[in-house]
């Protein structure tokens, strides 16, 4: 059983939007359904400056506040850990929307229930090339993998570079930041 | 980075009713066991309770828009039993029954057992308190995310539902009103606790990180002042009690008139707590202040 | 009210909305022919579960009365039947339904269905419409085909396809065009008619229920 | 009485419309179909993959599409294509869906005597073009005529072949506004319109007012962060702190319009210093006395005074390069300053180029390297007939002989006196923001024959008479795209979804039809698709292989390091000095030019800039892109804090910026990421055709405020030259 998880390095990330346009297309998303929402950080004073874009996401967490909250079961830890929301039991209540820390869940105004991101890059379902977040950063910026594989190409990369959730210990959060 | 709140007005009027269904129901259980012959005021409070509830509950269907497309999923809201708004749901049911049974019993004359008064008390107090729970356990709000916030609601509540029990009688019945001595007894202190409450949770919330204080802020000198100022503080907590205080000695000609336009401000108080409590509350901060 | 009446009502959108030629126009606009189409609304009109006589504004009405002629129906479809321009209110369903993506665009999912049906039934579809099979003149013409061959099929596809008509219509009455109003005459004919199918079709069920009790 | 007036044959499966019991027996209820639709759509959805090029900006990057029953579910960028390299950016994902957009163009229009637009036949539209043309053509010679059209694949052949058949030469590119003097000055030193700079295997690489991360080509991107990773020194020389910052170790900004200065200081400190490659010098160039004795003026003193960058940073900048050498170069830039945007575009392009060539970087590893580039060769002159000389020079060609595609701007002079009299446009909107809309609307429409050819209503269509609707580039197959490259490489663009309005035509079919109509049909005697097979075969490369592939290299013509370019200038040589430049009233060599304006008192200058997310104008009207623009509020024009400060203007207020040709109110983003003397407003937005739904009031257009008016020689828009008041606006 695996244990999937995200690398995302903010020291890449230039702030180009691609991954939420690349997410909405292979999801086949409303416009206004973005799984991913982006912080900027300006610090320093002119002309020496840092700007760090921060993309978030639904971090499936381990200890996941919003399926602790939903009171119909719909959103629940599924296979591998991902956190999924049936979309066949959401009623809309926005509980977990109150939950979640990171403020990364959005309606689907169309039929009025909750989702986010899926972890789409593990269901390739017709077996063909993704155009996930992951695979579209043009800067690389993002690995996905199995964290209880100690040679994947994200726990290696998590050690090196020590990655660290965005928010401490808030969550069990699966999504590791390298800022 | 904007933050917009994620309920609006309907969830606030929700919580409100809600709670002051259940103070409604105690008050009315309160008033048939200390003052038997206030028919008026009974009835009024049997009535109130299901109905105030009733609407609460239709505008949260009316919020939930997915159970709102199929509203057989709102079956699944008994799923998780982990979840407070799941128990929020049983104890509703529970007590939307027993005050409809109550309710229906008032019509055909026939008395409301005592028994039914208490059970119906008890969920009227899980019902109150629930609102608060509800929010207190999401940590992302810290405005919502303490201990007091569900004291509070429950305080406000009963304060809310005698409010609205003593507001009926004093138009339905104003005779039978002025006999309500130990409910307005009760009812005189509420909103002094409930101010002792609001001033504590603030002062342990605004301590508790940038989100809190921002909050906080918000409720004190930000957008939400002047309702909170002007329409909780003033209108909803230390203007009936002044009134209440000076109903107390001069028994003046207009009492009736001062005690309705108090209790109105105690109701218009209690909604505006839940409404801005809601709205008000700024999420955690990762990495940048939500302004 | 008859089949025939029925269909008749649905010739005159299909003619309306898609204009081809000038002596199918005439045809149906002819004195016999539009006093038989004015009949028919008539007798949707006095159907005690229709709305149209409140609906008709009185332009619609006169309108009604004198139909326009090919010439100014062919203008009209050229200024605001076509893509692209602030005047257009192109009849394509899925224009006026949120598609897949969420935003109401060509090919959604009315236009899937309603291409299979087409495939599905063997009909051939006009070459300029043939990629908008939810074009409200191959809906109005698969309705008026389907009164002439089968009128309970009939009643049940008008009452699930042209819900969209209401929205439609307020896209209609926003354009800066007096012609505008013996078209959406046109449309609330045909809401009418669709009201009274559905509602009939309810009594239909329910008497069935009751007789099952 | 036939069931149906509207067709020849109609729903009729038996005779007055009546279906027979086959028929019927196919039909299903909505419910019913939905239930079997959804059931098997994953089964019987058959997905295809084919190879396109995007057509979200002139990069068009390749990808392959996925096709499930038809409908485009999602795209990949291809790993063979030079400009992706597996990689799309946010326009890519999210452009495609103008297919299915609801604003998309249906049938040829035409205005009515109210001006409204009216739908016409195909018929129609080519007969009444046809004759005005050929009357044109009569009365004042295929001269009287002009195209302006944004290279695409099919579209550049087509559209120049269409004038060329006509005998009219004034064919135009948007390069007036966007790399016009920056090709053309290049073009005078080095024979060559530009380089790419080799990043990635650079020392250093200096970068004036360009952005890889803003102006996204995932290529380019990609090659600057490896270059940050491998420790080359990256500077940005930008009034902005751009997205580059990522990838960049120094941030150095600069007053707008004054990087002339700094790279003829940079230039002097090489030359006094003696730190340039004199023998790569001797060997390769003229000219270079008179530039040695001309640049001794322009010392780090007076270009600090200038630009406001520090005297000791242009010296350790110079030095710095003249270190890195032969592994580094000044990036050629896009559209930034030498591209359009100042009245010393044209010289500062000259200046860099002048800059690398001192340091002899030219094809060196890591410096600026000339592609070599691969074209159609010659094809079967009876099939495919070489079109007439043209009799008359191109117009404009005189008040800007430097140009080196000439510009459409000189053309619009030209029709306001009245010798242009027929405007063709073709995926392009010039109107929108060459320069000021209004004054570039009132031309078009006064021209007597006016034709755009686009897929949706924009701001040039809807000024002129006629709009011939185009497929989406999803709908339709192009010839062979031919880039130059480290391995030069010709790539597809193949139908992907089938047409989506029956009566839209895919552009090659729009101008065969078009030259028919204008009696010079024989030159369009062939189909794109034997064209295409032609222009390949010439090259000895198979269509249907390159379709199949995507994207075909031509590894025989590869680039290798260290080679000596062949200098196409007259001379034959590097030339520090142009006779052609001092012919057209420059210096002989790079001079310092002041630009047109310069911001008084509390002025701002008004710069504009790339989003990643938007190509200018074209795809405001996107749902998902707008719907970021709208989440972020990306329309906000930039002050610097502490200018805001002064001013009293806080973050997130609005402010009305103005001037004498324009007024508007805007949010504003306080930030230390711009210089003081500056106001940033995004290209993207300020879309003023009611047409476009999603776009349509969103945001400022920088062009409004921009007066008409033309670089000396080159013809460009100065795009930058532009003042502005702001105020706060009490919300």
């Amino acid at each position: 059983m695996a244990r999937y998880g995200m690398l995302i390095n903010t020291k890449k990330c230039v702030g180009c939007y691609t991954c939420v346009a690349a997410c909405q297309r292979q999801n086949n998303l409303l416009p206004s359904e973005q799984f991913i929402r982006f912080e900027e950080r300006e610090t320093g004073v002119y002309p020496t400056l840092n700007v760090e874009t921060i993309p978030l996401q639904c971090m499936h967490c381990e200890d996941a506040p919003c399926a602790a909250v939903c009171p119909t079961g719909a959103a629940h830890i599924g296979t591998d850990g991902i956190v999924q929301v049936d979309q066949g039991r959401c009623i809309g209540c926005k509980y977990c929307m109150a939950a979640c820390p990171y403020q990364v869940r959005v309606v689907n105004e169309e039929t009025g229930t909750v989702d986010k991101c899926r972890f789409c890059t593990v269901s390739a379902n017709d077996g063909t090339a993704m155009c996930s977040c992951v695979e579209a950063c043009p800067t690389g910026a993002r690995i996905f993998g199995d964290l209880d594989d100690p040679d994947s190409e994200i726990s290696k990369a998590i050690a090196e570079t020590n990655a660290q959730p965005i928010a401490g210990d808030l969550t069990k959060s699966k999504v590791f930041y390298v800022r | 980075m904007q933050f917009e709140p994620i309920w609006g007005v309907p969830i606030a009027l929700y919580l409100f009713l809600a709670g002051l269904g259940g103070g409604a129901f105690i008050a009315s259980a309160f008033v048939h066991w200390k003052n038997p012959d206030a028919e008026v005021t009974r009835k009024a409070g049997h009535f109130i309770a299901p109905v105030v509830v009733a609407v609460g509950l239709v505008l949260l269907m009316l919020d939930a828009q997915g159970g709102f497309h199929n509203p057989l999923r709102f079956a699944l809201l008994l799923h998780n039993l982990g979840s407070v708004m799941t128990w929020g749901v049983i104890f509703l049911a529970a007590f939307e029954v027993i005050a409809l049974i109550a309710a229906i019993l008032e019509i055909v004359k026939r008395a409301v057992p005592l028994w039914l008064e208490a059970a119906g008390s008890i969920f009227g107090v899980c019902v109150g308190a629930y609102t608060g729970c509800l929010l207190g356990v999401v940590k992302t709000f810290p405005l919502w995310n303490n201990a007091i916030l569900p004291v509070l609601f429950l305080v406000s509540a009963i304060s809310t539902g005698i409010a609205a029990v003593i507001l009926a009688s004093l138009i339905a019945a104003p005779k039978e009103a002025e006999e309500l001595d130990e409910l307005k007894g009760f009812h005189y202190w509420m909103p002094v606790v409930e101010l002792v409450l609001v001033v504590a949770m603030l002062f342990i919330v605004n301590s508790a990180g940038d989100a809190a204080h921002a909050s906080v802020a918000s409720l004190l000198s930000g957008a939400w002042a002047p309702a909170f100022w002007l329409g909780f503080i003033v209108i909803g907590l230390v203007g009936p009690t002044l009134v209440e205080t000076y109903l107390q000695r001069a028994k003046g000609a207009n009492e009736r008139a001062l005690g309705i336009g108090s209790e109105a401000g105690v109701l218009i108080g209690g909604y505006l707590l839940r409404m801005m409590i809601v709205m008000a509350a700024l999420p955690i901060t990762l990495t940048v202040a939500w302004l | 009210m008859d089949a025939e009446k029925k269909a008749l009502v649905f010739d005159v959108v299909c003619a309306g909305f898609a204009p081809a030629e000038l002596d199918g126009w005439n045809a149906l606009t002819g004195f016999s022919a539009w006093s038989e189409y004015l009949d028919a609304c008539e007798t949707i009109a006095n159907d005690e579960c229709s709305v149209l006589t409140d609906v008709l504004a009185s332009g619609e009405l006169m309108a009604l009365r004198h139909p326009l002629g090919f010439e100014e129906v062919r203008a009209f479809a050229a200024r605001h039947f076509t893509g692209g321009l602030p005047q257009s209110a192109v009849p394509v369903e899925s224009l006026y339904r949120a598609g897949a993506s969420g935003v109401p665009a060509y090919d959604g999912i009315s236009a899937r269905y309603m291409g299979d049906l087409i495939s599905s039934m063997e009909l051939d579809v006009p070459e300029r419409l043939v990629s908008t099979p939810d074009h409200v003149a191959v809906e109005a013409g698969l309705a008026a085909s389907l009164y002439r061959s089968d009128e309970s099929l009939a009643d049940s596809f008008v009452s699930e396809r042209f819900t969209w008509l209401a929205d439609y219509r307020l896209a209609l009455v926003a354009l800066h065009d007096d012609d505008r109003m013996f078209f959406c005459a046109l449309i609330d004919v045909v809401l009418a008619l669709v009201e009274c199918v559905r509602s009939r079709k309810h009594e239909a069920i329910s008497e069935i229920n009751l007789e099952r009790k | 009485m036939s069931g149906n007036a509207i067709s020849r044959r109609g729903f009729l499966a038996g005779t007055a419309g009546v279906i027979g019991a086959a028929g019927l027996a196919g039909y299903m209820s909505f419910d019913a179909w939905e239930q079997a639709y959804a059931d098997d759509s994953e089964k019987h959805g058959t997905v295809s993959t084919v190879h396109s090029l995007c057509n979200g900006c002139s990069n068009k990057c390749g990808f392959t599409a996925y096709v499930v029953d038809g409908k485009l579910r999602k795209l990949i960028g291809d790993e063979r294509h030079p400009m992706a390299k597996g990689k799309l950016c946010a326009r890519g994902y999210a452009y495609a869906e103008i297919a299915y957009s609801k604003d998309r163009l249906t049938d040829p229009l035409k205005k009515n005597d109210k001006g409204e637009f009216e739908a016409i036949s195909w018929e129609q539209a080519l007969s009444e073009i046809g004759d005005k043309v050929k009357e044109i053509v009569s009365s004042d010679g295929p001269g009287a005529l002009m195209m302006v059209q944004d290279p695409r694949p099919s579209g550049s052949y087509y559209a120049k072949r269409f004038m060329a058949a006509l005998g009219s030469p004034n064919v135009y590119t948007h390069g007036a506004a966007c790399y016009e003097s920056r090709e053309s000055a290049i073009k005078q030193v080095i024979g060559s319109n530009s380089w790419t700079s080799d990043v990635a295997n650079a020392k250093m690489t200096i970068f004036i007012g360009r952005s890889y991360a803003d102006g996204l080509r995932p290529a380019a991107l990609m090659a600057v962060e490896k270059a940050h990773e491998a420790g080359s020194h990256i500077v940005l020389i930008d009034p902005r702190f751009t997205n580059s910052q990522k990838f960049a170790d120094e941030w150095v900004p600069i007053t707008p319009g004054t990087d002339l200065a700094l790279v003829l200081a940079m230039c002097q400190v090489l030359v006094t210093e003696d730190l340039y490659n004199a023998d790569y010098v001797a060997a390769n160039a003229v000219g270079f006395d008179e530039f040695r004795q001309n640049i001794a003026q322009y010392t780090p003193r007076w270009a600090a005074e200038k630009t406001g960058v520090d005297e000791t940073t242009i010296k350790r900048l110079a030095h710095q390069m003249a270190e890195a050498a032969p592994a580094c170069s000044i990036e050629s830039g896009w559209r930034g300053p030498s591209g359009c945007q100042y009245k010393n575009s044209g010289e500062l392009a000259r200046a860099v180029a002048c800059f690398n060539a001192l340091l002899g970087v030219y094809n060196q590893k890591g410096g600026a390297l000339l592609y070599p580039g691969v074209s159609a060769g010659k094809l079967d002159e009876t099939k495919f007939p070489s079109t007439p000389k043209p009799q008359s020079a191109q117009v404009g060609s005189d008040e800007f002989p430097l140009a080196v595609d000439g510009s459409a701007l000189a053309a619009v002079k030209a029709a306001d006196e009245g010798k242009i009299k027929g405007f063709f446009s073709y995926n392009a909107n010039m109107v929108g923001g060459y320069s000021n809309p209004s004054y570039l609307a009132s031309v078009v429409s006064g021209c007597d024959l006016s034709v755009c050819i686009d897929v949706q209503m924009s701001e040039t269509a809807a000024a002129c008479q006629y709009v011939l609707p185009d497929t989406s580039y999803l709908e339709r197959s192009e010839l062979p795209a031919f880039a130059s490259g480290a391995v030069p490489s010709v790539s597809m663009r193949t139908q992907v979804i089938d047409v989506v309005h029956p009566n839209t035509k895919p552009v090659d079919e729009i101008f065969t039809e078009l030259a028919k109509a204008c009696g010079v049909g024989q030159y369009f005697d062939f189909t794109m698709e034997e064209l295409a097979k032609a222009q390949l075969a010439s090259v000895g490369v198979d269509v249907d292989a390159a379709r199949q592939m995507g994207t075909v290299y031509f590894n025989d013509k590869a680039f290798s390091y260290g080679t000596t370019p062949k200098w196409k200038t007259p001379t034959g040589k590097i030339q520090f000095a142009s006779d052609a430049c001092r012919q057209a009233g420059y210096e002989a060599t790079p001079s310092w030019v002041e630009p047109e304006t310069m911001p008084m008192g509390n002025e701002l200058r008004l710069i504009e800039a790339k989003q990643p997310i938007h190509s200018h104008t074209m795809t405001a009207n996107n749902e998902t892109l707008m719907g970021i623009t709208k989440k972020y509020d990306l329309t906000r024009a930039w002050i610097n804090r502490s200018f805001a400060e002064r001013l009293g203007i806080e973050d997130g207020d609005t402010i009305e910026v103005s001037n004498e040709k324009f007024t508007g109110t805007i949010g504003v983003h306080v930030t230390d990421r711009i210089v003081p003397g500056a106001l940033y407003l995004p290209s993207a937005y300020g879309v003023s055709v009611k047409e476009q739904h999603t776009a349509y009031g969103v945001g400022l257009r920088p062009a409004d405020f921009l007066a008409f008016n033309l670089e000396p020689g080159y013809g460009s828009t100065m795009s930058h030259e532009a003042c502005v008041t702001v105020k706060k606006v009490n919300a």
